[in-house]
């Protein structure tokens, strides 16, 4: 099992997440963070024009099965980037998930995902 | 009922004479106040419209309120009040030179003893206010500039004249009840609304994607600093500080805490739960509905009005829902749908029996709402589609799904989310 | 001091005759605003208390303000003010068929020259907040139909005699002062508030778990309205626009800041910090302890009790903490407490001795609390056994886990926190 | 325009008399409202300021208002109405014991028919914005202690005798036309500011560090309730409800939308956006500027002192981020420059032609401007060393670090930030 | 060393807390988030029931020696657990935790939990 | 690849930054969370002083190559700690991170970090 955590555009998670569910993955963990890549996005504060140290993003976790990871990542890829690909479109990472617990039922493995 | 048309055609025509009528340091300290309550409705709205959309246009949407203080705010002082409350042309329009940019009222004082600046400002609120409604029709999805063209052109071609027509001396002025606006301003906004949700359409994403309100909690501040408002835009619409005002001030009471209640029930009944945006819906519901009929009925009818408009709205809703255009805050599911029960209902619970009795009176209400309503459908759509022409109008994707804050205004709302 | 009770018992027991007073503009003006002004109190409520609960109950805690506008505001047009103000009843209850629906009063000018639908709608602003002040004590932990159906009650049973008994003619109308409510409003409410927390019992974790208010910043929004519709509530307890109104006010201005900079020394002195919530508890302190003292003290004796209602409700809180008991927003340390020293203290510092010297007065006054706090703690646990063994008025342990916006409303207050 | 003067100096310099003027009830319920207005004004200058610092200082930000509230709001009742509007003493500072703790006024009724206790709290109120306003420029660094005392040495020896010199009777009262407070208030407050960010030093880690504004929704609310407090503020000036009343309720709103307009266009021109935070400054900048003109000026006028005040305040801004001082919230921005454009631009746009013509005004003008400023200048620096030296003003790293919220107050603002 | 991270129910955090602190598990760190599990929350927008398809969710996450692991997710489990068990009653994930550091002192390891 | 998560104290949040970026690292993901370790901050309510439970916290997630781990975790500490240290300074947590994908690009590996 592997979790996928991915660092969008808040712009983006609408399709992010249309595109997970036809991927048929519909679990998912969202988070509201800042973050700093390449990006600079300016902003206006009475006539100054600021760049934001750090820009809102949208963190996305994902647990899945080993056969998954391409498919989500492949839908991540496609549905985050924006137009050809412009600075601040994102990060995936991706780690080793050990064990996974269904709190409900409290099974768990591959089927708990 | 005609007090604004008859004061005005009294007080203002000339300039100050010797003869000039006392101030009276009572009406003039209402009125002074009335103008504020309903500066106050302003923020107000633009809290209650920023609190339902999505956090990424909480500031765009509250601009479009605060834009219409700043826009109409100019335009009015320069020519709105001259066109709208001018000698009429052709009981369509008024014109009156001197009062353009108010020079020629410095020093008049109104029949009632008031001075007209007041009136001319009390009456400017409700300039700023109707363009600032409808722009809950086609929140999060315009672009600011087309925006502020097009309440301005808004302002100065329909509204004007609207106003006119039915306040300033033109061709309906006397026959309509419309104490404070219900036709000029919630049938018009409301109308206007459905115009522009129909011509621009849908938010990218609708129904689809879950559009949940940001902040409710400063939907309801909004609804709280509305209703306070509200008895200056009803009570102030008397143009005195008496009997009429107090009749009016009660009737508005009455009728947002009967819509209010209305719709809490309503919801309790249909959801098994009342939620704080139907109660404050209800409250507009029941505001919107006895703004026409605020003098003129007493407080059980206003109370009636208030329930029946929260039905109504309620209704009213429920089928946008299924027919599923987007009129994003449902300007005209309130205030369309509020201002014509109350214009047509008023008839039947009026104080007075009306000269020519009630169904004579129904006539005149029911042109009254069509006149408004037709004006303001047409003459949106002519305005719209001119505004999307030129400098556009509606937002392209990539704005839109940025938001409104970000793609328009360069900043964000809540800097409180981003540790700093 | 028996102002309200004078007006009344000549103005309003006939309908309009020929000999009415003619209308003073200038007072009916400012007992317009001041209706608008405890109106604004409500929201400022609502903020107030919002704030101080966790995030999952700030919708149902604003709710609770704004469903009392709903619901006495309906009320009190249809009974209420009948009931409070008709000619007395064995002097603990009004009836006057002809105040139904307001029906009697279209037309009525009060001695003093405004109409009494004005009065009735300041009063009823009073009826509508009174059960809204409660609502703290036993916030974030009742069902919301048991709420609406308790408030219904305790306004046509409690709330109505009590105004009576004090201000509309009942049997201690002349005796105590209590110039704007300090018994009537505040020793009554913060009594039920106690009884209520008692009877219900702690918000389950309390107080092994953190409570932290959600919104701090709200809190202070609302006491800023608070202060300001304060004005209104006093001054405009008056009736009239004159010297008295004036001295009420600035009774009021300096009683509340007074207030918070006593509570701001305390804390300061005690924890090394003076807290914004502290500030903010401070001037409601004042605020609530010149209630009933408003228009009869001079501005020292104005701050005297300021200042000494915040060393009291700071002492009061600090108690309760040691008793354990959970008065959530401590609507008796403040209402309660503030109350009483406002209503005792008041005798010390009055303008005029009184006629019967100042131990007979102070004998009046502790008989007003008396009246209010025992007809109040009596009524209140009648109503919260009715309420709580029929509809159910305490939330069941998992509505009250997930919080009552998700449990009762169906929706959350800040659709912010989540990404959208 | 010295309508305050002569007020003052016929009708408080003695007790009440068999024939001191009627009340006149409609001035006095305008005087009560504007009172109430201009209370307004400081939540909601709060909520201007809170929104506009980092996060972990928003309550800190909205104490230095609502301590002002509490002080000064104790400090003028207590002596600071007897200095500035007791009879002179030297031109410089009133003084009249009779005046302490406002005893002597108890019952004294001005010229103008209302009650001098109204006069005093309305005149309380611009006492305690004043300071509140100069909070702006040092925020997010101050200790609480330090700024408390600052604030009341600053109101009680600064303040005092300025509203004394160019209101009460002092050396310039009546030369310079100063219709509500442009120098008195906005100039002195505006070098106030300038020279304690000066000598206070920027906040660590300006400009490396980027601080964004926690909660522009909550900076658009504040701007809201300025804009309807300022009605009070200026309209309320008059003391009177009347002409002079109208045309400084137009002026202001003119203005308003005037400058809230300009900044709008200014920015959409240089940036291509128009931000939120612009348009509200826009708000304030002809509000300020309209502030010493508003009884003075004819609508034109107004809306050209707010077009040139956005210009002058938009370009002072960009001047300061060049110079690189750190003014957090451009007190000296907004209320310096645009308190100086309005007081000596209004020369060029008076009503009636000024006894020795413009330039003899003009000169008026400079010397109030000059007088104000300098004095504003020289004291806030002895002021600032003074404190500085012993309680401590400027706060240390740690507690900068940590944010005021939590080193000075012991809280944080948004506990729904936190899970809770 | 482990980290386990749990996503739970915001009203269960109390509890779960609570239980975790029986178990001598004092340290933890919390965060909103938003999430979708099988869950459907019902909110009421103008009368129309809509599905909010993120609804809020509590992330809590622990660091924990081997030994402790079990433990932790039994605290949670039980805590977490609404009745018999409910749809959105959340999920435990653990990963592999290579090294902890103590920022005061610096030490890393096991003692630095 | 590794993953660093430190949990620190916000007012910290800007030495960090200025830290990091003096050694090279710029790209960083920002959190707000809470958390609970030794630490207590004591807060007022009416009075009463107050333990909160969960004290606001800034959690920062790095992803980098494993030649940077070290001068990483090495900034963080400096810059994080406060004084000699204190409780509540936090803490680092350090995992293998096992892809990471550049969203514009869909580059992959150390380069992508
Ligand atoms: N190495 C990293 N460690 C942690 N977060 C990162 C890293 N790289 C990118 N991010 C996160 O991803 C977001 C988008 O990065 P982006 O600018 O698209 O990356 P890049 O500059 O590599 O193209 C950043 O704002 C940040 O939150
Ligand atoms: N595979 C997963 N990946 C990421 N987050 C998950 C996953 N499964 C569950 N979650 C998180 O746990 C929360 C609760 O899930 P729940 O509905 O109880 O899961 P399930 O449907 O498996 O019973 C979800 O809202 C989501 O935030
Ligand atoms: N074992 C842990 N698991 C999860 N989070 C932790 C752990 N230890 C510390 N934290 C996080 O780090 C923050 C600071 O901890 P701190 O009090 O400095 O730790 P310690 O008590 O070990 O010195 C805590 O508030 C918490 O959010």
């Amino acid at each position: 099992m592997k979790l996928i955590t991915a660092i969008i555009c808040p712009e983006r998670l609408d399709q992010v997440r249309q595109a997970l569910i036809k991927a048929d993955i519909t679990r998912i963990t969202v988070t509201r963070c800042s973050g700093r890549g390449q990006a600079e996005s300016l902003e206006i504060y009475r006539g100054l024009e600021v760049g934001p140290e750090l820009v809102p993003k949208i963190r996305v976790d994902i647990a899945c099965n080993d056969e998954f990871v391409q498919v989500t990542i492949d839908a991540i890829l496609d549905a985050a980037r924006r137009g050809e690909g412009e600075v601040g479109d994102g990060k995936i990472f991706v780690t080793e998930l050990q064990q996974c617990i269904r709190i409900r039922t409290g099974e768990s493995g591959g089927t708990a995902i | 009922m005609n007090t604004l048309a008859l004061l005005v055609a009294v007080g203002s025509s000339d300039v100050v004479t010797p003869d000039s009528p006392p101030i009276d340091t009572g009406t003039t300290a209402w009125m002074l106040v009335s103008t504020a309550l309903v500066l106050l409705m302003i923020p107000g709205l633009a809290m209650f419209y920023g609190g339902l959309v999505r956090t990424k246009n909480v500031l765009g949407t509250m601009m479009h309120s605060f834009a219409a203080m700043a826009i109409i705010g100019v335009l009015w002082v320069v020519a709105g009040y001259a066109l709208a409350f001018g000698p009429t042309v052709g009981g369509v329009i008024g014109w009156d030179p001197s009062k353009l940019l108010l020079a020629g009222i410095d020093q008049t004082i109104m029949e009632g003893g008031i001075p007209e600046y007041v009136f001319a400002m009390f009456q400017g609120k409700f300039a700023i206010i109707t363009p600032a409604l409808i722009a809950g029709a086609f929140a999060e999805r315009v672009r600011f500039l087309g925006y502020c063209v097009f309440i301005a052109l808004w302002s100065l071609l329909i509204y004007n004249p609207l106003a006119h027509i039915v306040w300033g001396g033109g061709f309906l002025t006397g026959d309509a009840i419309d104490f404070a606006g219900g036709t000029v301003i919630h049938v018009s906004a409301g109308v206007a609304g459905l115009v522009a949700a129909l011509y621009l359409g849908a938010r990218r994403g609708f129904p689809r994607v879950a559009m949940h309100p940001n902040n409710l909690v400063m939907t309801m501040m909004g609804a709280g600093l509305l209703w306070v408002g509200w008895f200056g835009f009803n009570a102030g619409s008397s143009v005195e500080s008496g009997l009429k005002t107090a009749q009016a001030l009660t009737a508005t009471q009455a009728a947002a805490a009967a819509g209010a209640l209305g719709w809490m029930i309503l919801e309790g009944w249909r959801h098994g739960k009342a939620t704080s945006l139907g109660l404050v819906s209800g409250i507009l519901a029941g505001l919107v509905a006895v703004t026409p009929a605020a003098g003129d009925v007493l407080p059980v009818g206003a109370m009636a009005l208030g329930l029946l408009a929260s039905a109504a709205c309620y209704g009213a809703i429920a089928i946008k829902n299924r027919l599923g255009y987007d009129d994003t805050l449902d300007v005209f599911g309130i205030h369309g749908v509020g201002g014509i029960i109350g214009a047509l209902g008023l008839t039947f619970f009026l104080r007075d029996v009306p000269e020519g009795g009630i169904w004579v009176q129904f006539g005149h209400q029911v042109m009254g709402v069509l006149v408004a309503g037709a004006a303001s459908a047409v003459g949106t759509l002519v305005l719209l589609v001119l505004v999307e022409k030129t400098v556009g109008l509606r937002l392209e994707e990539r704005g839109e799904l940025a938001g409104m804050d970000h793609s328009m205004h360069g900043e964000h709302g809540y800097g409180l989310l981003n540790p700093n």
